[in-house]
């Protein structure tokens, strides 16, 4: 069953084309890499994904509804002036707390878990971000990038994290630079000459 | 919508500068006021009430010039979009935050300042109220305003929502005169009631439109 | 249309003292028009050559 | 379907096509009737009783006071038509309209304050009208301004029109509120007489100058638009081969 299906999309700003005509769907169970060079528009087409951003021509149609999305992009999402497990109790209510702090510990924050964020390392406050989207289960989860600045055990623990959801059925779509380890469907966008 | 409520509240309360700092400029504007102009006490508080409310003029413009910058600039708007039935209670959340945590105290300073000069203790509950009440409005349309702006500054900020701001001012003015004569309050009153609920509610809707076009 | 409203071209100039007024108020008016389509048409102009060039 | 019936109509290619066949005719009527207009009223109109010659900056004033609002009517129903059906056409226009109303509404306070020289003796009153068109021009400069300030067009396109939006539900309020502020100060000196009493042979003229004003305003607008229309679709083909 699709999750997503997108219907020869196209997107342009300022009137230059990012990509033209790409159709895909994204099947629940299944992942999808999306590669390209530097200004292709991948973080573009997840935020399309996400029905964050519109695109110029073409449809991407949520064929399921109330599908649950989990998303972490370039930008964290960390409020610097708060200490992590505040930051925590901000996004996360009751249920799913337990399992943020859990995710907390595993990957090696309770260290800091007295400072501010702002004086976590970059590394750190990447972790702390992506227990936005370990601690939350969902059908569809959206990240970009997600392996920069990770430490191997961390870069493991997502990964091993990303299979499990995939075998129980959430779909992923992810940009990164790095080969996942997940056995995935390949998008390539191509860079566009505007002739 | 409570929970929403509570971590704005919870945000806003931790960032000292933010919420503080408007309310020291106010003070400050209105003590450097009558030290600076050499007129007598009598013409003092014929003009007093005007840089009062100059003062909530530009302060509140000043505190919710970044309103929404920083959810901006680190994702968490995105984040919020995501849940999209969200928006509209999270913009009003934060609206509401801003007016209880800065636009309440300064209609407080507001009202204290008018007793220094001349307004007797009893009307500074009206003073107070109505005071309230014109913070509400300008905070909404300032939050508009610094919406539509983003990250683009002051400048911009002033231009675009300055002109929409004014009915609200003249209303201040025309209240605090009904107050000083003693007559026709109630329907200045509720003039401004009016506006402000309406306002309070269809501003948060615009203002989603607006950061949604920032985020696309 | 009726007569002229003035004796002599000195008059009309003149206007009564407010002749400075009313001529002031029309002349730079009609100069900030003016200048605004020449402004414009020659803008048009510039984008043109300029497109054109870029298609070589 | 309706919404494809805009779309094929309001392409940026054929507004270039259309305007460029009307133009000549549109701006050669509008300066002959404003200059029909304006001699008219400066040289055969008769003098006002009140006033003397000095009235006849009114030839010039209300011409641009009017357009003045105009404009800006212009410009926000062409911003509800770009949010709603995302025309590109309609925001274009927003932006060279906002350029021309601006330059009229400046011409409207310039002419106004210049008038009330030698008939209030000052050239700046606090009066509800001036009042509520200085706003109007703040208003204009802040349109401009604000799709100035966004490197993504498509962008600034939408939030000028949110802007506009919200802008002309205020106008009303804005005028409500400054002549119920202006009837505070008890002693209003003078008001502008309303223009229901005047006489045809003043009227005439006026009407004229009205016309003309609106039709050369227009091809400004036309002139402006196209121009905007090529800056901002310089790599589609249809303008490379326009050129």
């Amino acid at each position: 069953m699709s999750l997503i299906a997108a219907n020869r999309i196209s997107y342009t700003i300022n009137n230059k084309k990012l990509f033209h005509n790409l159709s895909f769907t994204i099947d629940a169970g299944s992942a999808l890499h999306i590669k390209g060079g530097n200004g292709s528009g991948k973080s573009t087409l997840l935020r399309i994904l996400l029905g964050i951003t519109t695109p110029s021509k073409g449809k991407i149609e949520l064929l399921k509804p109330n599908t649950k999305i989990t998303y972490l992009g370039h930008k964290n999402a960390i409020k610097n002036y708060l200490t992590p497990i505040e930051n925590l109790k901000l996004i996360f209510h009751q249920s799913n707390l337990e399992s943020a702090l859990d995710w907390f510990q595993r990957l090696g924050l309770s260290r800091v878990q007295d400072e501010i964020s702002a004086n976590l390392s970059f590394g750190q406050q990447k972790k702390l971000a992506l227990i936005r989207v370990l601690a939350a289960p969902a059908d569809l989860i959206v990240l970009d990038e997600p392996f920069v600045g990770l430490d191997d055990s961390s870069r493991n623990l997502l990964n091993k994290y990303l299979q499990e959801s995939i075998s129980t059925g959430s779909s992923l779509a992810l940009t990164s630079h790095i080969r996942p380890e997940i056995i995935s469907k390949e998008l390539m966008l191509e860079n566009f000459s505007n002739d | 919508m409570i929970k929403i409520f509570q971590s704005e509240f919870f945000k806003l309360r931790k960032k000292l500068r933010t919420w503080l700092g408007p309310l020291l400029i106010m003070v400050l504007v209105l003590i450097a006021f009558p030290l600076s102009i050499d007129i007598s006490q009598y013409d003092l508080n014929r003009f007093y009430f005007s840089i009062i409310v100059v003062a909530l003029l530009m302060i509140s413009f000043l505190s919710t010039e970044g309103i929404f910058l920083e959810d901006y600039e680190d994702g968490s708007l995105e984040q919020v979009y995501l849940v999209e039935q969200d928006f509209y209670k999270f913009v009003l959340a934060k609206v509401l935050t801003f007016v209880l945590l800065i636009g309440v105290p300064m209609a407080g300073i507001g009202s204290v300042f008018s007793i220094l000069n001349g307004i007797s203790i009893n009307e500074v509950p009206k003073i107070f109220f109505m005071m309230f009440l014109s913070n509400l409005l300008l905070f909404n349309l300032f939050a508009f305003g610094s919406s539509l702006s983003i990250n683009k500054g002051a400048i911009l900020g002033v231009l675009a929502t300055l002109p929409l701001a004014l009915p609200i001012i003249i209303l201040l003015g025309r209240g605090v005169r009904t107050i000083q004569h003693g007559i026709g309050f109630e329907g200045v009153m509720a003039l401004m009631v009016g506006s402000g609920l309406l306002v309070a509610s269809i501003t948060p809707l615009i203002i989603s439109a607006t950061l949604k076009t920032h985020l696309e | 249309m009726s007569n002229l409203a003035f004796s002599s071209f000195n008059d009309f100039l003149h206007m009564d003292g407010h002749g400075v007024y009313v001529w002031s108020a029309y002349i730079i008016s009609t100069f900030i028009i003016l200048l605004a389509f020449l402004t414009i048409y020659r803008n048009i102009q510039l984008i043109r050559k300029r497109i054109k060039d870029a298609r070589g | 379907m309706f919404s494809s019936f805009v779309h094929r109509f309001s392409s940026p290619k054929s507004y270039v096509e259309i305007t460029r066949k009307f133009f000549p005719y549109i701006s050669l009527f509008g300066f002959l009737l404003l200059l029909i207009g304006w001699i008219w009223g400066l040289a055969f109109a008769p003098e006002d009783a009140v006033q003397g010659n000095s009235y006849r900056i009114i030839y010039l004033h209300v011409p641009a006071s009017i357009f003045a609002q105009l404009v800006y009517f212009f410009m926000s129903i062409c911003a509800l038509i770009h949010l709603v059906w995302r025309v590109k056409l309609a925001a274009y226009l927003i932006k060279s309209a906002a350029l021309v109303g601006a330059m009229i509404t400046f011409i409207a306070l310039f002419s106004g304050s210049i008038w009330g020289i030698p008939t209030w003796g000052t050239w700046w009153q606090w009066d509800a009208r001036i009042t509520s068109t200085l706003i109007l021009f703040i208003m204009y400069l802040g349109i401009i301004t604000l799709h100035g300030s966004f490197s993504n067009l498509e962008k600034a396109d939408r939030l000028m029109s949110i802007l506009v939006v919200v802008g002309v539900v205020n106008i009303p309020i804005i005028k409500k509120s400054v002549d119920w502020w202006s009837t505070l100060h008890q002693s209003a000196s003078i008001t502008i007489s309303d223009g229901t009493s005047i006489d045809p042979s003043m009227l005439y003229p006026l009407l004229i100058s009205i016309f003309g004003m609106g039709l050369t305003l227009i091809s400004l607008g036309i002139l402006s638009s196209k121009f905007y229309i090529l800056t901002r679709e310089k790599n589609k083909k249809w303008v490379q081969s326009y050129v």
